[in-house]
């Protein structure tokens, strides 16, 4: 097998399931997702601007086709985890956007009660394992998913998305070789924004392009355009075909752009205005938009109307956010040891 | 009943929780195909198969964060450390995501794993194989420590421990799996956070824990000879700590020595110290004296390793300096 | 004198010793080009160029052990943890190699490196960002750890942690480094290993360190006005400890309140409790008393956070209880 | 640059620096070296076994052409450092026997004082930094040794040893990007023995062939065999030569084999007798001496009159180490803190 071939090897299972077409209807809801999101963090941003976010507030603009496009591709009952960049998988997930904003603005109605913040998001119902916070730490954890999912004999897969500077911590490397060897399904998906904070890509990895990183594993690699969103959903479905047919991992270079700081405490000085603004022209919501127009799915009209129905949801998400209640001091004690259903003997005394 | 050793006790332990419960699983290296490196899983891949006993590479930050993922999936992993020494290298992966998942997720999520392994020096294996990490495990909200010193505990904790809910680290002793003692057959159970009284006494309690829990006998013993009534409790569980089989002891005897092998500062026994200090004040004939390795990295050399641990000569001098 | 931040020390000790010594060089996430991710190294690029202010990969087991290997050859690496919360998976190298290698080669290395960075919570970053992880390193053997309050101390002590032949952590407080106060210029350094008494009082000793010794001082000033005296000292550093000063002035106050934002088992409070019942037994007029953080991971609810912390209404009514 | 291509990428600093020819007496020195290495470790079998030696004690039996062959390309003043196998670098590198063997015996006059143990070797006057008992923990430090090279300007370069387990830790990993983002003069290299324990390499390194590992870096990389000490030296060679004239990092993998188990403790039941006997057939000793006398560079008679002294030298290095006081015990207090020169104002207090 070809070693850091960016090409997924799996053309057998791509011939026998192809993605299927989307309805117009489909389409649309995927431009929706991303409208939302991006609406979300727009109104996230404003939250913080007013203090009513606290700690570190990481912004999705501009990579909203990664999670969208990647997420679509999925069962329902797969499974999917991040870094602390959440709000937008938890969203793609299918998590209430109400419940995403309650959690940053620390409230009890919040997604994981006001204790985990903007960086530790959690719906596991929707089969959203967080939202973490340690760079990489998510991606054994991930494999782990993937390694019950295997174990369990479910047929389901796991996405485990990391930044292109996680690529770096000993952690990932230890898992892909783990997944590899393992045959794990799982896709990992480097949403490569090109810099970790204000690092380049190229002043903290060796080797380009990343899919080598899996070359050493002989795994499966693929890159896609995270701007166009039927790319990502072209190649995460090949990724996840393989994963799910031969038990194969596969390392994805989603290749995209975050508009904003690496988080809203960063100024950005590392980039020029320019730079950001010629990124701004390739759009993945806008290109979807066009493409959507001109595929005559939608009428500019109907596309503008989600998008004030996104606005109105991000607003009505800040509006329950901030009229829902704080946590009771008291729950500070609770969450912290899952009840012992499993030895019942010494329930009352055993904390 | 019968007579097993330390490692036997553990074996069989996790042989009869993995057939009560498929989803327990046992991984590490070397824990499969050469029967464990101290051979606590022997004769258990055969019996389970290579799904459920796993060598993993060398890799444990790796696979104890695939562990935990695992167990936030469902499954109920026990991952053997070949050493507790060695799980420095997955220290994040153990206090940032198997202590703090449920906590950060609102309570969605549960991590019912073990992580097990051999800890501990004197078996002259230098500095890098010798740590008793109970401390740095113990004073992560929402981790269990347990270190049991006897092969019936061993058994009873670590059936316990898998059943558990929640995430553990189980502190075995290299040297001490050879050690024996009668330990019940089939279902026995002993409840996590509770200390034993190992020896009776009335002049001063000693609290310790594994391997310095036989050491602390041993002194009692010698002691006893010498007309000296020792209470020995041995504190199985770290923490949760047994606060109160500790202050009914100390109150009847008035005084206390902790014996642990961990290094001084701010080791457990320097909160079984301030908490019997705190709550015990007026009871307390004398200060609370503590016996710990030497504040020096584990050296090779055997008379300086047996200088650098708790050793029997050490605890008997300590005693009678705490009664003179 | 002038009055410069925390944060403003800090840089000015890095510079000063960069200058004065070019095998002194600092290596972290985002500290050149960036100027670090909290402006500590601000201007220091453009200063000393990219030879000796480099930027890492997101790799601290990788670049804190390539430090210490540069360091064992003779340079003087300071190496920046953005915060300590991520030296969790440098932990191996920190505390098997940094700490270990002089001994286990019977002297023929020194290790003269300081992991530096911010570190404990307050700012609502959750549980994976808040940690306090001076007990785990303070607990190894060789590892010295400082932990400064006050803008001049972390100048002092930065500048002689660089000049120190020896591995150290220093631990920096994220809500400190806006904290105005006077610094000596030029050449200043503060000793290592010696707490300050920072206010006098002949009712209660306090002893704190970092963030918990603001805490203290403000209730103290509160306190003041309700007749009580209180002694504050700020430890400064963790290890090795001062205990002298600790006892000079327990055997003034006869009363002892600890103060840290370490979870509490077995943080260094309970270290320093042990230390004093066992040497000023019958100097206390009432047991040690602690006050730590809620053994809690750290919840990102602001009010929750600050309930987990020891704050100024919790060392009032501690220092209360103590005095009833 | 191609990835994962086992070829030094040096073709220049080849030709410009060529692998000097050895002489007669290089070359006996050479097979002296291995000969002793291989008394030496027979030695200390021996000694373990009466109890005189303690805690682990890994031997190198099968494995000397690597350490001697490769260290014999260096600079007197270029840096070893390598995990707990160690006995062989120290050795090759210059250690005086009496040293090691009495450090394996815990003695005061051992090479560590007798606190290191077989594990903990150091010798840094000859430029061996140990001697690691954590596996891949020593690669970081090597890297630094390496960057602390290029920092002083010295011209030198460091080899980093590490087992063909090793290379599943993501210290390992994480080292290599660094060396090979920031052009540093180290030579990794893998002593590919097949197992580590008892886990052959299939069962835990997935990507065929380990320097593949250096593919996702784009580093170069090169294989050599283990068994040929001339190949060894060669391929040495070439990978000293990129780091002293490019500063560029190598990953080599050596293919070797050990006879013995992997440590005193290990009874060795993974692999059969018939496996070890059919590799101790191209034993690296054995091999030399054959080449040696087909060159005629050397009689048998005086090979196996080496091979006498070599004995005699290890039986008298057990002989130093038997009669070597013990530390003191008051040592134990010694070589923790190194005198605080730099701070000379503080001194009587600091500690
Ligand atoms: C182990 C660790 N080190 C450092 C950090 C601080 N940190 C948070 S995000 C980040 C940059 C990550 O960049 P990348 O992986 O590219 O993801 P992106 O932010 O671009 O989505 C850093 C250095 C951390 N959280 N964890
Ligand atoms: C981090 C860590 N995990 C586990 C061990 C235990 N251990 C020591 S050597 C070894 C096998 C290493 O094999 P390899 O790297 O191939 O080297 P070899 O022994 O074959 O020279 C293991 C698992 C250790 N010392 N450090
Ligand atoms: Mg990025
Ligand atoms: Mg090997």
């Amino acid at each position: 097998m070809p070693a850091a071939d960016p090409a997924v090897k799996n053309a057998k299972a791509n011939s026998s399931t192809r993605l299927p077409e989307l309805s117009p209807q489909q389409k649309i809801e995927l431009f929706r997702q991303m409208v939302e999101i991006r609406h979300f963090e727009e109104k996230a941003k404003q939250a913080f601007q007013q203090g009513k976010i606290k700690g570190f507030c990481h912004l999705y603009n501009g990579q909203e086709a990664v999670a969208v496009g990647s997420i679509s591709v999925l069962n329902e009952d797969d499974a999917v985890i991040t870094a602390y960049r959440d709000h937008a998988h938890a969203l793609a997930r299918g998590s209430d956007a109400n419940a995403c904003m309650a959690e940053l603005f620390g409230k009890i109605t919040g997604c994981s009660r006001g204790k985990g913040g903007s960086m530790h998001f959690f719906d596991v119902k929707k089969g959203f394992y967080g939202g973490h916070g340690i760079v990489g730490g998510q991606i054994p954890l991930g494999t782990g998913l993937a390694y019950a999912q295997k174990y369990l004999g479910t047929n389901r897969v796991t996405l485990a998305y990391m930044g292109d500077g996680a690529i770096n911590q000993g952690a990932v490397h230890e898992a892909m070789n783990l997944a590899a060897l393992w045959k794990l399904p799982i896709i990992y998906i480097i949403e490569n924004n090109e810099y970790s904070m204000g690092t380049t890509i190229a002043r903290s990895s060796a080797g380009d392009p990343l899919t080598k990183r899996a070359g050493a594993f002989d795994m499966a690699a693929i890159q896609a355009n995270g701007m166009d969103i039927d790319d990502v959903r072209a190649k995460t479905f090949e990724a996840v075909s393989l994963a799910r047919t031969e038990s194969q991992p596969t390392l994805m270079e989603i290749k995209t752009y975050r508009y904003f700081g690496h988080s809203m405490s960063d100024p950005g000085n590392y980039r020029s205005k320019d730079e950001i603004e010629a990124r701004r022209k390739s759009d993945p919501i806008e290109l979807y938009k066009a493409r959507l127009l001109e595929q005559k799915v939608a009428t500019e009209e109907s596309l503008n109307a989600i998008d004030e129905e996104a606005l109105a949801k991000a607003q009505a998400a800040y509006d329950f956010a901030e009229s829902s209640p704080e946590p009771a001091i008291e729950t500070v004690y609770e969450d912290i040891w899952t009840p012992e259903d499993q030895i019942p003997e010494f329930q009352p005394s055993q904390r | 009943m019968p007579t097993l050793t330390y490692r036997e006790a553990l074996n069989e332990a996790l042989s009869e929780e993995m057939e009560r419960d498929d989803r327990v699983m046992l991984m590490g290296e070397e824990v499969a195909e050469y029967d464990g490196a101290y051979k606590v899983s022997k004769g258990l891949l055969k019996k389970f198969g290579p799904k459920r006993i796993i060598d993993t590479p060398i890799s444990e930050t790796g696979f104890s964060g695939l562990a935990i993922g695992a167990a936030m999936y469902g499954l109920r992993p026990v991952v053997e450390f070949m050493t507790w020494s060695f799980s420095l290298v997955a220290y994040d992966q153990i206090v940032n995501n198997a202590a703090q998942v449920r906590y950060m997720s609102g309570g969605q999520l549960s991590v019912p794993i073990v992580f097990r392994g051999s800890s501990g020096g004197g078996l002259q294996v230098g500095a890098t194989h010798s740590h008793t990490p109970e401390n740095w495990y113990a004073n992560v909200p929402a981790l269990t420590v347990i270190t049991p010193a006897f092969p019936d505990d061993a058994k009873g904790l670590l059936k316990s421990a898998i059943r558990s809910n929640n995430p553990i680290c189980f502190l075995e002793n290299e040297k001490l799996y050879g050690y024996k003692d009668e330990v019940p057959e089939g279902e026995y159970l002993v409840e996590i956070g509770k200390a034993k009284v190992r020896r009776e006494g009335s002049d001063l309690t000693i609290v310790s824990n594994s391997g310095s829990t036989h050491r602390a006998l041993n002194a009692a013993k010698i002691l006893a000879e010498q007309g000296i009534s020792i209470e020995v409790i041995d504190l199985r569980t770290i923490k949760p700590l047994d606060f109160a089989t500790i202050a009914e002891s100390v109150a009847k005897t008035n005084r206390l020595l902790i014996v642990e092998e961990n290094k001084p500062f701010a080791g457990w026994g320097a909160q079984v110290a301030y908490q019997v200090q705190r709550e015990l004040f007026d009871d307390l004939d004398a200060p609370v004296h503590r016996l710990t390795s030497l504040d020096v990295p584990q050296p090779y050399n055997g008379r300086m390793e047996q200088a650098v641990l708790p050793n029997e000569d050490r605890v008997i001098a300590a005693v009678k300096e705490i009664l003179a």
